[in-house]
């Protein structure tokens, strides 16, 4: 996976499928990143993400408990129509910004 | 039973195998001419019951999970088996973000989500004995099967 | 043998199932990271196996074709059998250009494409029994699988 | 399958897997078209094929063995680089003309 730190923000750049396989690794990378560095801005960012199922929806959800509880959010960026479909089913935009827009380019 | 076309597969249930799992499925299903969204819906469905073989089922030990597809004219009918632990509460899993794994991020949509994208959802299980998960779904309404 | 993956598959001996069939064992072998080159190879032996079993074995009678697919480190195995009505001389029929059916435009070339493309093909046949093709092939050399 | 007549030209547009399925039809609408029209010549247009098996050798030697007592010829365009591989594996090279090359646009 991909990811990159600047200043507080974690920008963790999503593979094209993302389901429980992909999942496992982006969980634990994700939580040493967290763990080792002063973070309260997570990104992650679909630009790439054609698939997602609901094991998808837990990563999300999971760092966005972890985060909120230091004060941070979660923001998605350059989601496509069906993982903005998805997200919307589970209720994500309740809880932080989901951006569909293009407008940040790819990779910053 | 002119126009029927079948397959079934079983793999190991390892989480490597998920993508292969959801390929394949949509790659039968083609004869349909599905649209794009429909072949989503098919593959998303079918990885929510595939992983939870996995996860819930198997609890990562590597067994066999089974998947039966059928195409009768427009319908698709997809089963997926696993021989696991079976679920104590059917009514009670199908609930949205009902889990039994919140320690591992699991979110409890994996039911609702097949629910959402497939016009059936049946799922029979017994204690100790192992889960179906029963799916159909119209699909490529519009166009004719088996050219 | 830990690092080990299979998958098994039947399906209709319909002519609308050999691009599943070839995508399903594509997606499956992934896993081994296959150069683009070893992906069509693969592709070409499976869909010359399966065309057989469609053509020859069934004489286009719906019957079922299976597949069996094992990965162990880079080695790719894969099997193919019908139980259809067998092959009387296999080494005869595995030459070059030999067909029984050159009135349906086959070439003959069934064979020695999946011998071409693969390291290894064996055919265990038996009149009125069927045919197995046992082929294996050594694929993704330089990554390490099951990531 | 697309089909174009020009003078006594056949051009057949393949398409993108030349396999025993998408063969049955291509064999029995190019023999209509061979039947009804004074064809001399076929063009085989591979331009938008990327998987080929043993079928597609069986309707394109089928073709030129019809054609060629015609004192006609086949000629395939646009090959790219495997099914080249597998038109030369099965010898067609000595029957036919192959050409890789892109310069005759696209559904002319
Ligand atoms: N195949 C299965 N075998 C055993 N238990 C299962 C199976 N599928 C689902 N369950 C149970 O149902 C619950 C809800 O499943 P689901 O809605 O897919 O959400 P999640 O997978 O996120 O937990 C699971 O947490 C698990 O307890
Ligand atoms: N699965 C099978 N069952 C029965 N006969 C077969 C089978 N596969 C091949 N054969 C026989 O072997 C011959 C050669 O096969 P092959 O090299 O694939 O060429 P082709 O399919 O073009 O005839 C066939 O013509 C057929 O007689």
């Amino acid at each position: 996976m991909d990811y990159r730190i600047q200043e507080d923000y974690l920008y963790v750049f999503l593979p094209t499928e993302l389901d429980h396989h992909s999942t496992e690794s982006i969980r634990r990378e994700c939580d040493e990143l967290l763990y080792d560095n002063e973070i309260l801005h997570i990104v992650f960012d679909f630009g790439e993400t054609s698939f997602m199922d609901s094991s998808g929806i837990g990563v999300l959800m999971g760092r966005y408990r972890m985060i909120s509880k230091l004060g941070g959010d979660v923001t998605a960026i350059h989601v496509n129509d069906r993982v903005y479909k998805i997200l919307n089913l589970a209720g994500l935009h309740k809880v932080m910004e989901i951006s569909q827009e293009k407008i940040w380019n790819k990779r910053m | 039973m002119g126009n029927t076309n079948e397959m079934s597969m079983e793999f190991d249930s390892r989480s490597c195998n998920e993508g292969f799992a959801r390929v394949a499925v949509a790659a039968f299903i083609t004869q349909l001419n599905p649209t794009l969204e429909e072949v989503s819906d098919v593959k998303t469905a079918v990885s929510e019951a595939i992983t939870n073989a996995i996860i819930h089922a198997y609890d990562k030990e590597v067994k066999k999970i089974r998947i039966d597809c059928k195409v009768v004219e427009h319908e698709m009918y997809v089963t997926v088996t696993d021989y696991g632990k079976g679920i104590e509460n059917v009514e009670k899993a199908m609930e949205p973000f009902f889990t039994t794994k919140p320690e591992e991020d699991r979110s409890g949509m994996g039911f609702a989500f097949m629910e959402a994208f497939m016009d059936e959802v049946v799922v029979i299980s017994e204690l100790g004995k192992g889960c179906a998960v029963h799916m159909k779904k119209k699909v490529g309404v519009g166009t004719s099967p088996f050219m």
